[in-house]
């Protein structure tokens, strides 16, 4: 059973330096309480894993924007200039992957794999100094499995278990990133009671959430 | 008169098969799903994780939780499939997309695209672009012939290029071409467009056989 | 828009000879009826890929006695006597598979990824005559992508399009099966009109199924 | 008179933790769900894709698509969530299960188990127990601890192995053994066993540590 914190407190568990996942889709899925919360601290450093910066203004776009991040691994980040700039003035690292290589190196992560053979980038700047495997005679790049030390989802409903369903195109990296972190937080719309949300229709089961995001007051 | 994104569009559109799963890149890719031929009934998968959606909502109808690759407010069709990214790269690098029609930055004599940056200048990111080219099984290159007067199609590229396979064909306002073993095949020109014209637009050798039918932009607008 | 097949049609799609993956554990969501016209077909050198092999009498394992089988790759033939007798006597071929590692290498199959690397198995008879990589200072086993002829699968509910659904436990090895063979075949417990099914319940998206089993008449 | 599997189960239960997920494989350790601590709320899954289950249904209201990994039928809890096999084995693989009880055929000295066959003699499959050595936070074997007179906890195994890992405890009828890096060290006997008992039933050299501390069993059994 979960009792529900700040967003506040889950901003406050997260210390400068962390490495992070966030859940969201040029800001759709994103947990933006918890990101205004960590932009009000005034976090630092962070490492950023997560599909793209959105824009400014919109989802981790607000944490590019007043310098929370020092690292960024994204497929895309060419819907937000502020990203495009600090990443010239090299205020920002960025590492970019193929948003499936992405998708697959964090489940990857979360599953206890040794790390995912792809035929996506080969031949390209993205297999710069990986290993690529010649399987069947076919090449495939070896790309890492990925974990951080948090994961920041946005979920639709979430039952007092944490377990927790989506929507639509809401949904994106935020199932995957919940078995791939130390310490999972859900930013939920709705918080149901433990038997509303029925077993099937649960998405990501709720022990691998650590703290659920209360409503707010 | 028609621009030349709707000649592109147009012509793309006729590439479409009935009963297959197709993913449209941002951009001019998108006005593809405008023009649908009649009885074909194509299925549309944005990466973010739907197959099955339709025009934007009316007004005021928007939901918050449903967008396209691009970011825009779609609709969902009757029968739509909802899905995480894992899912939808499944979908993407498993040889489950029939077709995926996405722009170009490049396109060489060898058939590689580059679409996803410009060294020093731009650097968006490849989005779900590398993947796309990887594992749809067919790859059409939507882009106009030229850009700001240079050719797009050279002999070799100069941009990074998106993956090492070759594409399946490229249509633009003035042709339609199709990489092969043997380099590029001039295979269609677009109406009041001539071979030379053709040829003195593009970078790379294109393969002539005999004459050049004109391509055909017949299909109708599907009304929004 | 598909149309319904009976089961006898489905079971004469699938040549002698052909591979064919069954979705169940123990029978539980195990597409009964195909398997049923598949016996009275009288099939042969059928390659099984399926968790388990069941019990006599109950979903794989009709295949099993019924003589229709030449090999299986699955976890677990234990709770079937004469799979283990067919074994010792030669006539059934058995590739044993760690239960996650064979769901692995299934999606490995449906994703066009080109191998599975997994801590499990490693420094048993599972690695033999396999490839092992050290990542990061740890063993990990390469284990190949599998892909099939067919899959059969068991779902709950249907629509026209072919998206399914599944309950509870009976989702098992459906799921990954539904993306990796060159011929899907569902048997539905219910078939539903386009859209009564929300997207978001969707497991396996219409575009992977080619064929529904309808209901019986 | 309580018998060996339920001294077995009850030791076993005291394992348990709050707010845990656990993975009880097939036989004797599914007992160890009789036998959970007052105050303590352990999730249990069944690697053929559920967690949140309960005792089985009363005659006439099982659900043939709800079973345990056993084949047997099962309650869904509310709260429960269910999943396809995939996913399963990523939290069994992934570290997000905090302990599996498995039984077992040998134990040996370096604390590897052998549990899914016996050469030439029967051949059941490892089904998941592979990936839930290799992947459970603890592992736990519960055990009877002898075979026919015979010893199961040897020197070095002679049956093929489940995993090179070393479990994390092993826990029989006669006592609670711990494998370490400098090999199995007794930590508690059964009430009533006397540690040259254990020494006598064991294959493989125990460390004794002074005082061996009797094993409590002392849990309530939980009402069905």
């Amino acid at each position: 059973m979960q009792e529900g914190i700040s967003a506040e407190r889950a901003a406050a568990m997260i210390p400068d330096g962390a490495s992070v996942m966030f859940g969201g889709f040029l800001g759709v899925g994103s947990p933006e309480r918890v990101i205004d919360a960590l932009v009000a601290r005034g976090a630092r450093g962070l490492t950023l894993i997560c599909n793209d910066t959105a824009s400014p203004g919109i989802g981790v776009g607000k944490l590019i924007e007043a310098g929370c991040v020092t690292c960024v691994k994204a497929s895309h980040i060419g819907t937000n200039p502020i990203t495009q700039k600090k990443m010239i003035s090299g205020e920002i690292d960025v590492e970019l992957v193929p948003q499936g290589t992405l998708a697959e190196r964090i489940r990857a992560g979360g599953s206890g794999l040794g790390g995912v053979l792809t035929r996506t980038g080969v031949g390209t700047v993205v297999s710069e100094g990986k290993q690529v495997l010649e399987i069947d005679g076919e090449s495939f790049l070896l790309e890492m499995p990925l974990r951080a030390d948090f994961a920041l989802l946005r979920a639709h409903e979430a039952d007092h278990f944490g377990n927790l369903t989506y929507r639509l195109t809401a949904a994106n990296f935020n199932p995957v990133m919940a078995f791939a972190a130390d310490c999972v937080i859900a930013e939920p719309d709705e918080i149901v009671p433990v038997g509303v949300i029925p077993p099937d229709a649960v998405r990501t089961p709720g022990v691998l959430v650590h703290h659920l995001v209360r409503r707010r007051q | 008169m028609i621009d030349a994104k709707e000649i592109i569009a147009r012509r793309v559109a006729l590439e479409l098969r009935d009963r297959t799963l197709v993913n449209l890149g941002i951009g001019l890719p998108t006005l593809v799903a405008c023009y649908v031929p009649a009885g074909i009934s194509v299925a549309f998968q944005s990466e973010n994780g739907i197959i099955g959606f339709g025009e934007p909502p009316p007004d005021g109808m928007e939901d918050p939780h449903l967008t396209d690759a691009g970011g825009g407010f779609i609709s969902a069709l009757p029968g739509a499939a909802a899905f995480d990214s894992a899912t939808s790269f499944a979908l993407i690098r498993g040889g489950h997309l029939d077709m995926t029609v996405l722009g170009g930055l490049q396109v060489d004599s060898s058939g590689r695209l580059a679409n996803w940056m410009v060294p020093g200048k731009i650097v968006p990111g490849m989005g779900g672009a590398m993947d796309l080219v990887a594992g749809a099984k067919r790859v059409v290159v939507a882009m106009q012939h030229t850009a700001k007067g240079q050719p797009k199609i050279v002999e070799k590229l100069t941009l990074p290029p998106t993956s090492a396979r070759r594409v399946s064909l490229i249509v633009t306002e003035l042709a339609v071409i199709e990489p092969t073993d043997e380099g590029l095949a001039l295979r269609e020109r677009a109406p009041g467009v001539s071979v030379e014209t053709v040829v003195a637009s593009t970078g790379a050798k294109l393969l002539l056989d005999g004459d050049t039918p004109t391509m055909s932009i017949e299909c109708e607008r599907v009304a929004a």
